[in-house]
């Protein structure tokens, strides 16, 4: 037993070097891929400088491909240049702190507005997997309730959370409102997919837990969620960006400071002194969705691994 | 324990038609009467597709008929399976990809609120019945598809129903496996004076097993016979006994005449 | 066919109904001004009032909003079916969609504006196709990625080529997942078209109607053409309905999501 | 005065912002930093706005106390049924600018038809319409609007014409910007601009609004005002008479970028209210009337706003006590300074 | 039309682990050596779980042997998989649910790149075979298993290779049924001199059907016996000779021998 449990555990750990490894290669492979793209970017751009230069026109350039010059285009170089210059002159902190200062601000209430999407898309789609007509008759308004932009819903959850909610143990700032308007577009995708998760059980077990005379909840927790955790973790993955850019969307909507939204909106209002600037916050912002998306990843590698199913390789 | 003249199941005129009105509508069942006495062994045979899955869901509440009654233990079907009166095996074995061997023989005990040491013994001592104790660690897609199916029935008999609604559990098993499950089920019943309703395609087995054969007409699905066997207590001579190949012969001969019928 | 979608209309009817008056009566109880969130009544009679405005607006999105759509699905599918067959493209295409997904709008709409120019519509619908792809990609690659193995040991045994394992057996598999995404879609690209409008060009459309109002504190008229767009949603959203049902006649009807 | 009973006890108020922190609102930030608040007793906390953030709508709703708001901004709300008022009209002047490329011929309103004209909507384009009206211009058919991004990128890159810019913000990130053809900044020489003061359509902007209802009904709210209102033009005052520590001031709050920016800013929004000949928060009456009458003729208000749209008498009080205290309320002798920007606005 | 002498199965030494080095490690097959002449029908029997599946996957190519070597119509396995040149039946009926039961049977033949007349034909042809000629509209999930199990016969069957794999194809169907079906086996067996492989749990089926019944070992698999059968021509009447009952008893004691072992 004990030499079983020995070798078990000799063989998690080189399957834990193993996953390791293919992460690492998987980096290397995406940072060759960037390269190759900052080469294709480059390349563009001297090209239709080029046809600038020579001063032919090119009816494709601003039309389906974009123009190419520094404003619209800025030089990789800058790009990058850019991450280690400070942004303020009587500061010599570099952008790329203040981007990373920002990031972890945004990510903390992308964390909490992608919790509050979580619990709130799975409580609709159980309510919905109640009966067919209650879903007929509730889905079309989850699917408008996603159309109605930020610019109607920001202002009643930030003055709500500033008035309504002085009863709380705690004192509600701005940014657990900025998470609320997160999990406005968190929960949509995860509710979606939770029903479908949950109606993809397999009709005959379904048949046996029937036999059991299983409760509904002794059904949703036993078979329905665990059939649905595929689907669940396809839609967590589209939750968690869409965590993160409702968060950022939230605080230029709610005028919330200390966020990569701040950021961005600073850095784009001001595009023209300084293109270069809101590429780099762009990157940032896309690399902590690759973090977010990371995680997920390997929450459901880790459930899917015990379950001995082939996780989705993303 | 038991009263031999109460009523295990008592089906009415019973029809089931799926796809009603639809192009492709199917008639299952066509009013079939039925009572099976508590405490009876009781087979059912007859062509593919005639219905016995269907009988057997019937019964279990898992479908309602378009015409007629299910009563089960003195109740409704339904509120029998609410009572949890009765334990199934299906046809496909069912199990939960995600939950070891071990986990699927305890589902149904997780869900009626058995503490998990007495859980972890009843499993195992299922397991060992089956002759997968080898396997409570393992994965459903790890096994082979004759031990699938013992795990199944580990399963349905894991929480000793008064009821056991079998669909076909020994078709995936070899002979001498087979044997073995038999001589369980027979000494199972033998114990505790079960109700068994079993559906199988082997006409020994029929014989072997139960007090009564009930022999499906094909599509759609009517009693054709109700053939009754005694054959006092099962032994390994059973299967040797000329009164036991007179019955196979019967059952047969019911069977032939059903199916060369229009 | 047509009693039938009227039978599949009625619950959301009833429950439309239901929570229109439920506004109402509870704003008549907490918000009897109803500001910032007005009353059904008004927004309805604002939606009349403005029709003409409204209508042309939501012409001039709707075009945005189908063509970027059609765009992003076609798109998400195409990297689906790239990523799920080469895991070179696995491993590259996959962050940097990841990557495209994390961007928020606001960021994407400045730089879009800059490449293709303020006035085309080229650089509103590349927004959309980046906010429809997405789910398209996730979902369309779950389903065509996780496909029973008896299905594949059966074509492999039939020496099946990867096309016609794909065709035959990922793609049906993929469907309940994709159509899924569809519905997260349509109504991503509506809302995809109205922010994108908000960072420039046309006037007339409902991206500016909105925000103009609702900067205004005009929030009836401003929910007016929320109104609009929120149709628009629906309309996309049973319209796939409706093809889900027509691409898939195997399902048996509980297995798709509303409509 | 600060002769105030209650000492020890502040007053807690919250002011909203209609933008993030920039030296647009430098006499707030002055005040609060200053302590000027804090000696007529009150605990001010500054909420920045937000893209979406109506301040109207705040004010409204209670979150804040008290609102900066530009006229139009406020007026309609109060159409739609929220009793706010302005207390104090701050900037005396418009700020908002029509600006285009030397090269592209625009001298005047007249030069814009037939060309692409970029706007913001929100209320700002009323403005660009009564001036294209003044001269014959009908703006539905003779020129070409476009929505307008928060950057000035558009004009640069030649897709509009002429951009909508406000004096003190995006017409500097004009000239912060390098013009790709001399390698240099762009300078006030290359281009050309429309002043809606000069035009005469300009409506008022940057004012404070109470809630009027509280201004009835609370004694106590209204003399809050007028403090909140006296010590707000301190710090204006103080933004003005030292313009170097005003600005730092500023910087200090923490807008991300600029310095130099900052400083034209603080410079350019002194020129909107230095000099205020009434005295600074005083209503001017003529520009009143033009703003109500823009207002009403391009439809963004439907009828002429109701008494007590705007109130003076807060704002008397406070002046009245500013000028007892020796503070020199008109600033006549304000004179704008240089400045120059650097690149980028840095 | 075939030379007898050549070797349609070439098993040689082949060893079959599952999650080798692994706690969960399982011997499924060890050190078989096998072959299988062309046109011979070979059944293949043993106690649940030992492993026929596994060799009948592995003479498919669908997995790889651990050590050793698989040979089918003198080339790898993988490159007759590749030809094409077997057709099989699994144990559970795999169907696509997303195909009505005819174009379930027309899968192999589309892929194979038949004109659409033919498929159709030819599935039409298939399903009278099997007896579900009307069910051709429905969809798997409206079938009895037994239903299932005989679709899934059909679309083996239907393009016609040369060597036929087939894992207990005939578990789920009634006597009759199954007698029809084996007749109908025999028949295409011997206008084509088809090679076939067949695993099943029933003695008197093995023996009426095959030439050569393996007799497989319990787990680790490994062949206990190989027994010739010579019935000549099979008919009704052969169930009945009395040579047919000695074959089935010597497999039967070949079985129990096994199984007895440890
Ligand atoms: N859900 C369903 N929809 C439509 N028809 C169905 C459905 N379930 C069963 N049927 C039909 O009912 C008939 C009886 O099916 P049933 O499964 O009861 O047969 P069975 O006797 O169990 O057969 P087998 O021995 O092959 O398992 C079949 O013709 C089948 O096609
Ligand atoms: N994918 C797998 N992973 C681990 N073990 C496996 C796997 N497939 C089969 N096995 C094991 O290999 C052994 C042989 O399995 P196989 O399916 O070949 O048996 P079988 O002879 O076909 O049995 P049955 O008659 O029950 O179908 C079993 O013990 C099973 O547990
Ligand atoms: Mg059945
Ligand atoms: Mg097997």
């Amino acid at each position: 037993m004990t030499a079983r449990d020995e070798m078990a555990r000799e063989i998690r750990r080189h399957e834990r070097t193993e996953a390791t490894r293919r992460t690492l290669r998987r980096i290397g492979v995406f940072v060759v891929f960037l390269v190759i793209l900052a080469l294709a970017y480059t390349g563009y751009k001297a090209f239709g400088q080029s046809l600038d230069d020579a001063q032919t026109d090119w009816p494709m350039i601003g039309r389906v491909l974009p123009r190419t010059d520094d404003l619209t285009m800025p030089p990789v170089s800058d790009i990058i240049s850019e991450f280690t210059q400070p942004p303020q002159r009587n500061s010599d902190k570099p952008l790329a702190a203040f981007i990373a200062e920002a990031a972890l601000f945004t990510m903390r209430e992308a964390v909490l507005g992608f919790a509050f999407g979580v619990i709130f898309g799975l409580g609709i789609a159980v309510v919905l997997l109640r009966s067919k007509w209650i879903e007929q008759g509730v889905t079309p308004y989850l699917v408008a309730s996603q159309t109605v932009p930020l610019v109607a819903i920001a202002p009643i959850v930030i003055i709500w959370g500033s008035t309504s909610l002085d009863w709380l143990p705690f004192e509600w700032t701005n940014w657990m409102s900025v998470s609320l308007i997160a999990a406005y577009l968190t929960f949509f995708p995860v509710a979606m997919n939770g029903i479908r998760g949950l109606r993809s059980a397999d009709p005959a077990a379904m048949e046996l837990m029937r036999s059991y005379a299983a409760t509904r909840r002794q059904t949703l927790v036993k078979l329905q969620l665990p059939a649905s955790v595929p689907y669940l973790f396809a839609a967590f993955k589209i939750a968690a960006t869409a965590a993160i850019v409702g968060a950022i969307v939230g605080e230029i909507s709610g005028g919330v400071r200390g966020g990569l939204g701040r950021l961005i909106l600073d850095f784009a209002s001001r595009y023209t002194t300084g293109p270069s600037r809101l590429y780099a916050t762009v990157i940032g912002a896309a690399l902590l969705g690759l973090i977010a998306i990371g995680l997920v990843t390997a929450a459901e590698y880790l459930v899917l691994s015990k379950r001995k199913e082939e996780p989705l390789a993303l | 324990m038991t009263e031999p003249d109460r009523c295990a199941v008592a089906i009415s005129n019973v029809s089931k038609v799926f796809n009603q009105g639809k192009p492709n509508e199917v008639h299952a069942i066509e009013d079939i009467s039925l009572s099976i006495g508590e405490g009876t062994f009781v087979s059912l045979i007859g062509p593919s597709g005639c219905g016995k899955s269907t009988l057997l869901r019937l019964i279990a509440a898992l479908t309602h008929p378009t015409r007629g009654d299910v009563g089960v233990n003195d109740k409704s079907a339904d509120q029998a399976r609410l009572d949890r009166d009765y334990g199934m095996a299906f046809q496909t074995s069912g199990l939960f990809k995600w939950r070891s061997v071990a986990e699927n023989v305890e589902l149904p005990l997780q869900l009626m609120g058995w503490s998990k040491t007495d859980r972890k013994a009843r499993a195992a001592e299922m397991l060992d019945l089956v002759k997968l104790d080898e396997f409570g660690d393992h994965y459903p897609h790890e096994l082979s598809g004759g031990m699938r199916q013992r795990v199944a029935i580990a399963r349905a008999l894991s929480f000793r129903p008064s009821l056991l609604l079998m669909d076909e559990p020994f078709g995936a098993l070899d002979e001498m496996t087979r044997e073995h499950m038999q001589t369980e089920l027979l000494d199972i019943w033998n114990k505790t004076g079960k109700t068994i309703v079993f559906v199988t395609h082997s006409i020994p087995e029929a014989v072997f097993l139960s007090q009564r054969v009930i022999v499906m007409s094909p599509r759609p699905g009517r009693i054709a016979s109700d053939i009754r066997i005694d054959l006092g207590e099962r032994s390994f001579e059973t299967r040797e006994a000329s009164a036991f190949f007179e019955k196979v012969t019967e059952v047969r001969e019911a069977l032939r005449f059903e199916e060369s019928q229009p | 066919m047509i009693s039938r979608a009227f039978r599949g209309a009625a619950p959301a009817t009833v429950v439309g109904l239901g929570g229109l008056l439920f506004w109402e009566l509870s704003l008549l109880i907490i918000n009897p001004e109803g500001f910032v969130l007005p009353a059904p009544s008004g927004i309805i009679a604002a939606f009349f009032d403005n029709f003409e405005e409204i209508w042309v607006a939501s012409r001039n999105t709707g075009f945005i909003v189908i063509t970027g759509l059609v765009g992003g699905v076609a798109l998400g599918v195409l990297w689906a079916l790239l990523v799920s067959r080469f895991r070179l493209a696995n491993e590259t295409l996959t962050p940097l969609a990841i990557s495209l997904n994390a961007i928020p709008i606001i960021a994407l709409a400045p730089i879009f504006n800059a490449w293709y120019g303020l006035l085309s519509p080229v650089s509103n619908q590349a927004i959309v196709v980046i906010l429809v792809f997405f789910p398209v990609f996730i979902n369309t690659t779950k389903g065509l990625t996780d496909v029973g193995a008896t299905e594949i040991e059966l074509m492999r045994s039939y020496a099946a080529s990867s096309w016609q394992v794909a065709r035959t057996v990922r793609i049906p598999n993929a469907m309940p997942f994709f159509f899924t995404a569809l519905k997260i879609a349509s109504s991503l690209a509506v809302i995809g078209a109205i922010v994108a409008e908000y960072f420039g060009g046309r006037q007339d459309a409902l991206g500016p109607l909105i925000v103009q109002n609702a900067g205004l504190t005009r929030y009836t008229e401003a929910w007016a053409a929320v109104l609009a767009g929120s149709v628009m949603g629906i309309v996309l959203f049973v319209a796939s309905g409706i093809f889900e049902r027509v691409s898939m006649p195997w399902k048996p009807d509980a297995e798709t999501i509303g409509a | 005065s600060s002769d105030d009973d209650a000492s020890g006890e502040l007053t807690p108020v919250k002011l909203q912002l209609q933008w993030f922190t920039q030296a647009q609102f430098a006499g707030y930030f002055a005040a609060v930093d200053q302590g000027f608040y804090e000696d007529v007793g009150l605990d001010v906390t500054i909420l920045e706005g937000g893209v979406d953030i109506v301040p109207a709508t705040v004010l409204d709703s209670g979150a804040a106390d008290f609102a900066i708001s530009w006229v139009p901004r406020g007026l309609v709300p109060r159409e739609e049924g929220l009793n706010i008022t302005n207390i104090a009209q701050v900037f005396q002047r418009s700020a908002t600018l029509q600006v285009s490329f030397v090269d592209s011929g625009i001298n005047g309103v007249g030069d814009l038809a037939g060309r692409t004209v970029g706007n913001w909507g929100f209320g700002n384009e009323f403005e660009l319409l009564a001036g294209l009206r003044s001269v014959g211009l009908d703006p539905d058919t003779d020129v070409s609007l476009v929505q307008q991004q928060f950057d000035m990128l558009a004009l640069v890159s030649g897709d509009i014409d002429a951009a909508q810019a406000m004096i003190y913000n995006e017409y500097a990130q004009v000239l912060e910007t390098v013009n790709p053809d001399t390698g240099e900044l762009y300078q006030p020489s290359d281009l050309s601009i429309i002043d809606w003061n000069d035009v005469g359509t300009a409506m008022l902007q940057d004012a404070i609004w109470a809630d009027a209802d509280k201004l009835e009904d609370d004694a106590a709210y209204r003399e809050t005002a007028v403090k909140f209102v006296e010590a707000s033009l301190r710090g204006w005052a103080f933004c003005r008479d030292d313009f170097d520590k005003c600005a730092d001031i500023v910087l200090a709050a923490g807008p991300t970028l600029g310095d130099s920016h900052q400083r034209w800013m603080l410079n350019e929004i002194n020129n909107l209210i230095w000099p205020s000949p009434q005295g600074a928060g005083t209503m001017d009456a003529a520009l009143w009337n033009q703003t109500v009458t823009i207002a009403t003729s391009e439809g963004i208000l439907k009828s002429a706003p109701t008494d007590g749209a705007f109130v003076s008498d807060i704002a008397s009080e406070a002046l009245a006590n500013l000028t007892a205290d020796g503070v020199d309320v008109i600033g006549n002798g304000w004179s704008p300074k240089t400045i120059e920007l650097k690149a980028g606005g840095e």
